[in-house]
């Protein structure tokens, strides 16, 4: 177990304080003086620098960096500089809409991407399959953004189902809310479930041919019962990793539906943020984010050491 | 006494074992364990041993393909451990190799003239046409169309592909080369053909083979000399004729025992091997093959055996040779 | 290809004609859920990969549970207690810990035994064993095959052995079959064919063979050509296009089955002289 | 139980139903961006007198809230979408194989340390990663491509990297070594023309997610910006009037849905024809 959870720890470590420098970097080099933004363009050279000095950041970066790691090892993540609320503050109140969202359209699209994906590799190369993967051809062809459009359309503004934006908050109740999520979440759902649906099919049909399948039917086992005792768990590796990058995707990816449905969550907060000048905001959420891909594929590499036995001989 | 070819020295390699926890020593794979031999002008050299036993690595050392350890390889009065590439390049006309894979050895993409001219890369810059003469006749050699240049691998069948391999290790008139298991992957009809081929061509071109197989039969029928190997180590070497009749190790024994004979009037009375070869990851005290051996005492525990001579031009290594060849002569 | 076609499990877009009688019953006019009674349970097979034909995500003792729970019925201990004894049975030591090893952990000897366990959990009837010792070096191959010889005798199953290798099936066969080109051209007891080879197919696969002791001094007689693609086969012989003694009728018409000594079988055109061949050889 | 292996090439073509709807659809896109180069059916020029016309012979899908035609509009956004498609592909292509073939040819700690930067970069979300980056650069349609072309290095860095590992061990570029070839021509010779078909079917499905990228900046207004014809663009003008206008932001997003259909199929279709052993009868 040693070696390899070791290792990635500390390469979990390493990406960490590398996206904190990238991060804090890309920053410094960001053109537009955050109190410039926050005063307006017509304000006095003598207000900007006394809110420069305010806000901390007539200090030399090395500093301030350090101020921030040292903060943030605290549980300390600083101020904003546009709404001068505790950055903690506003993470969470987007991490209450991302992370519903996230796991809702994770749910969807896992369900989509297995009913389809399996039914379509047992009936492989009947017209129900070639049918099923034309159409999610044309899942992950459509623009998520734009398929989040046609369902406000559709079923907020012609058949008033679901409201067409907005977020009422978690103490308007909880149906209220997961009412106003499911728009959205079926838009982001729909696009990987379609991705998905097409690695796992690709991948129950590749472990299809395997020797061991072969054995398994010379063993009496039924078509139908191999597929559920022999085929799935193999086939769930490549599924598993997708599944991995999809979730960290939506935690982060969803800007442009947040956008759509005026959903102030993670993405919105960071493109604010970025617009505003509000680099503290920018850099505490995306090293957050950054932080949630790491420990996504941390997750994902002990889920292959679960299914596959052949991992923990060698690398765990 | 004609001159001698390739002259290994106690050729050395072990391969890293990734670690298993962060504080374990650094394990290894003993892969070769100090293997010489030498092979005369114009002979075949058969080394024979099962999978894991050190034969492809130690082909590909001889190769130079890959970093050694220790110890040295002569190929014609040249030392090739420790070279740099390039300095290499221009000694590879003088050795080539035949890989096992009809298939993986042929690059797909490239047409069979491309394919066999390639080891001239080494004799540095010559003319188009002396390249393609030298293709055209190299190509009748192995029994192939000078036509074929322009066709591509996939249009042969894995014999011809074969031949094709060899056309392409001959192309620089090499005093030797180097065969890994090149006839195993073919059906039997097929392997004569290109073991007869490999015959004739040693006839006609005086190229010297180190010949890599599992098959003793096909070892017997082609080379002069044979080395058997067991764990990254030669246990016996002699004149093919000497080790067929009188065995002197009890694994090549045994090896000879258990090829199945094509003969009516089945059932042979033999040795039976208990266990399968215990890996290569730990060096032992002692007999490498001490937990299989049929006849293994405390000695073989306790002591390494060494290659003695145990006739002209015969070695083993076994602590027992002079009564298992007293028991085949009886 | 025989193998599979026998156990039904040829891909979907394969056909097959004619029959397969096991116990008097047709096999190829089964349907699927009736065939799936038969395998495993009457008629059981080991393949060629022991590397790639278990299952790496299962423990080997629950692939070997299988068949048992299934045509059996057996209870999930009963069951893992008769895993542990076929594993005993096939030689692995130390059975009871084995059973919760994955494939990966055995060699490949080992992972055959496993196979062969597997074969054997239903006590079937034939067991189809195709080239179960190819992938496997000669000395391990030496020691399934013997295992395979005494369970057959002990449980009185027939063996169905399918090789390329001349020396595995007369050591292990009581009859054999040679085939070329998808057709059967010469059977009969393994003793007399091996004795009185005559197909000149036989003749040459035979000559083209190394033997150990046979010396350095002989060349191998080889057959010209290559294995034909199973796609355009002549419609007479199959070996046609290789065989020394092919005239004009071989080519068109399908040849005549021969009986020869006992129950020994040769289709040729020109038995006389693949017969009279065989002392001087065919294909110098 | 042979395969199509031998089939012609344009058999092969023929024969893959992906490859014939996809080649079809790209080429269609392209014939519209090359026409639009000269002759659009009506104009894109801003003028309030022709604002909101409904479909008829002259507008066929209409006029937008800038009087401008619908149809013209985008034709002349499949310029923007295959110039994005183009540019940001090749930034990937070119940088990533490059890196990926040195990787995978020095071993060690190169590939070591290439590998650790591409896994780096996955752990940023690509569409913020965009975003970040054209923030720095500022907005706009050449800053935009750049983004999503640096995001394309490390897919087809890892890609070359994991495919010309599996040709550096064949047995046919050990015999090229044992010829005295060096990394280099080996590189070229041998690894680079094996690993080709994979990287022009990754190519094509990364051109489509190109063009999906760069809408959304366009849509996020980060993107090509006006008055240059982009179909994101012309979504985010179409969303504010969302409600009164609904089928001046269905246009656009259809255009990009079937351009990356097209592009999408025609890549799996290049599976099957280039490399019939890579796609085993998907």
């Amino acid at each position: 177990m040693s070696v390899f959870l070791a290792k990635r720890f500390i390469t979990l470590l390493a990406t960490l304080i590398g996206a904190s420098i990238v991060i804090f970097t890309v920053m410094e080099i960001l053109p537009g003086d955050p109190a410039l933004v926050i005063l307006g363009v017509d304000a006095t050279e003598s207000s900007v620098a006394a809110l420069t000095k305010e806000l901390g950041l007539d200090r030399p970066p090395l500093e301030r960096y350090f101020d921030w790691i040292g903060g943030l090892l605290q549980g300390e993540l600083g101020n904003s500089y546009a709404y001068k609320v505790p950055v903690s503050e506003l993470v969470q109140g987007a991490l209450q809409i991302t992370v519903p969202l996230a796991i809702l359209s994770m749910i969807l699209s896992v369900t989509i991407a297995l009913v389809i994906g399996l039914y379509a590799a047992a009936n492989h190369n009947k017209a129900s399959d070639v049918t099923l993967m034309g159409v999610s051809q044309l899942g992950i062809s459509v623009p998520n953004f734009w398929l989040a459009v046609l369902l406000i359309l559709y079923f907020a503004v012609n058949l008033k189902w679901f409201p067409p934006g907005g977020f009422p908050g978690w103490d308007q109740g909880f149906w209220k809310c997961i009412n106003a999520l499911i728009l959205p979440a079926v838009a982001l759902a729909t696009v990987q479930g379609a991705i998905l649906a097409r690695i796992t099919r690709s991948s129950v049909l590749e472990v299809f041919r395997e020797d061991f399948v072969r054995t398994a039917r010379a063993k009496g086992l039924s078509q139908r019962a191999t597929l559920w005792l022999h085929v799935l768990r193999n086939a769930m590796i490549p599924v598993i990793t997708v599944m991995g990058l999809q979730f960290a995707n939506l935690l982060a990816g969803t800007v442009v539906v947040e956008n759509v449905f005026y959903l102030p969550g993670l993405g919105s907060t960071v493109l604010k943020a970025i617009n505003n000048r509000d680099t503290i905001v920018v850099e505490n959420v995306v090293l957050m984010l950054a932080a949630m891909v790491v420990i996504t594929n941390f997750v994902v590499d002990i889920l292959y050491a679960v299914i596959d036995p052949r991992l923990k001989a060698h690398d765990i | 006494m004609s001159k001698t070819v390739l002259k290994v020295t106690d050729l050395v390699r072990h391969y890293p074992l990734p670690k298993e926890s962060l504080f374990a020593k650094p394990r290894y794979v003993y892969a070769l364990n100090g293997v010489s031999f030498e092979i005369k002008e114009g002979k075949s050299f058969g080394i024979v041993g099962e999978s894991g036993c050190g034969k492809s690595t130690l082909a590909r050392n001889v190769m130079a393909l890959e970093p050694t350890d220790s110890g040295s390889v002569i190929i014609q009065g040249e030392e090739v451990v420790c070279k740099s590439f390039s300095e290499l390049r221009p000694l590879r006309q003088h050795f080539q190799m035949v890989f096992q894979d009809p298939y993986g050895s042929l690059d797909p993409h490239h047409t069979v003239g491309r394919i066999v001219a390639e080891p001239l890369a080494a004799l540095g810059k010559i003319s188009t046409e002396e390249k393609n003469n030298r293709v055209k006749e190299v190509l009748q050699s192995v029994g192939l169309k000078s036509t074929d240049t322009e066709k591509y691998p996939h249009e042969f069948s894995g014999g011809q592909r074969q031949r094709i391999a060899i056309a392409r290790a001959l192309i620089t008139r090499p005093s030797l080369i180097v065969a890994d298991e090149p006839v195993s992957a073919l059906d039997v009809s097929v392997q004569a053909q290109v073991l007869n081929l490999l015959k004739d061509l040693q006839d006609s071109f005086g190229v010297t083979y180190m010949f890599i197989s599992h098959d003793l039969a096909v070892v017997e029928y082609l080379c002069d000399e044979v080395a058997v190997m067991y764990l990254g180590s030669i246990v016996e070497k002699g004149r093919t004729e000497d080790l067929f009749k009188s065995p002197a190790h009890p694994y090549t024994k045994v090896l000879l025992d258990a090829v199945p004979k094509p003969a009516s009037g089945r059932k042979r009375e033999r040795i039976r091997l208990k266990g399968t070869v215990t890996g290569q990851t730990e060096q032992r005290i002692g007999c490498s093959f001490q937990d299989r051996c049929p006849m293994a005492q405390d000695r073989c525990r306790r002591e390494t055996p060494s290659l003695k001579k145990v006739g002209p031009e015969h070695l083993a290594a076994c602590h027992f040779s002079q009564e298992l060849m007293k028991e085949a002569t009886a | 290809m025989t193998a599979l076609a026998l156990m039904g499990l040829l891909p979907e877009n394969a056909s097959t004609t004619g029959s397969v009688n096991l116990d008097g019953e047709n096999l190829l006019q089964k349907s699927e859920a009736e065939m799936c009674r038969v395998r495993g349970n009457k008629m059981a097979m080991i393949f060629q990969e022991p590397m790639t034909s278990l299952n790496p995500v299962h423990t080997v003792g629950r692939q070997i549970m299988e068949p048992l729970r299934l045509h059996k019925g057996l209870s999930k201990s009963s069951a893992m207690q008769e895993a542990i004894r076929l594993l005993d049975r096939v030689g692995i030591p130390n059975p009871a810990e084995r059973v919760s090893n994955y494939p990966h952990q055995l060699s490949g000897g080992q992972r055959q035994r496993v196979m062969i366990a597997l074969a054997l959990s239903c006590s079937p009837d034939v067991l189809i064993a195709d080239e179960p010792t190819t992938a496997l070096d000669v000395t391990i191959q030496d020691q399934i095959l013997e295992l395979i010889q005494t369970l057959v005798q002990e449980e009185g199953m027939s063996l169905v052995l399918i090789s390329h290798d001349l020396g595995v099936i007369a050591e292990n066969t009581d009859n054999v079959i040679v085939m070329y080109g998808g057709t059967v051209v010469e059977s009969g007891k393994t003793d007399h064919i091996f004795d009185q080879l005559t197909h000149p197919y036989t003749q040459g696969l035979f000559a083209a063979m190394p033997k150990v002791g046979m010396g350095r001094g002989k060349r191998l007689t080889t057959i010209p050509g290559t294995v034909p693609d199973l796609i355009n086969l002549p419609s007479g012989c199959t070996f046609t296009d290789r065989c020394p003694l092919a005239s004009d009728i071989c080519a068109g018409n399908i040849p005549p089955v021969n009986q020869m000594e006992g129950s020994h079988l040769v289709t040729c055109h020109h038995l006389q002289q693949a017969v009279s061949a065989r002392s001087k050889g065919l294909y110098e | 139980m042979s395969s199509s292996s031998s089939q012609s090439f344009i058999g092969r073509c023929l024969n893959s139903r992906s490859f014939l709807v996809g080649g079809v659809i790209t080429l269609f896109l392209l014939t519209c961006a090359a026409v639009s180069l000269f002759w659009t059916p009506g104009t894109i020029d801003i003028s309030i007198k022709t604002r909101f016309l409904p479909p008829s012979a002259d507008h066929w899908f209409g006029t937008d809230q800038f009087g401008r035609d619908v149809v013209s509009m985008l034709m002349t956004g499949t310029q923007n979408s295959i110039t994005v498609g183009v540019v940001a592909v090749s930034i990937g292509l070119f940088a990533g194989v490059a890196l990926g073939l040195l990787a995978s040819a020095q071993r060690g700690w190169t590939e070591e340390l290439i590998m650790r930067m591409s896994d780096f970069s996955f752990a940023f979300p690509a569409i913020l990663s965009a975003i970040m980056i054209t923030a720095i650069l500022g907005p706009g349609g050449v800053n935009s491509i750049i983004a999503i072309g640096i995001y394309n290095v490390p897919v087809f860095a890892r890609l070359t990297r994991g495919s010309a590992n599996a040709i550096w061990a064949r047995e046919y570029v050990m015999a090229a070594r044992a010829s005295g070839k060096n990394k280099f021509r080996i590189t070229i010779e041998h690894v680079l023309p094996n690993i080709l078909s994979i990287l022009i079917v990754q190519a094509t499905i990364q051109f489509a997610i190109a063009i999906l990228a760069e809408a959304a900046l366009s849509y996020l207004g980060l993107g090509t910006q006006p008055p240059h014809p982009s179909w994101g663009r012309m979504l985010n003008e179409a969303q504010t009037l969302m409600f009164l206008q609904p089928m001046q932001a269905v246009y656009p997003g259809a255009a990009i849905a079937l351009a990356v259909f097209g592009l999408n199929l025609l890549g799996d279709g290049l599976r099957d024809v280039l490399d019939p052993r890579l796609s085993r009868k998907r």
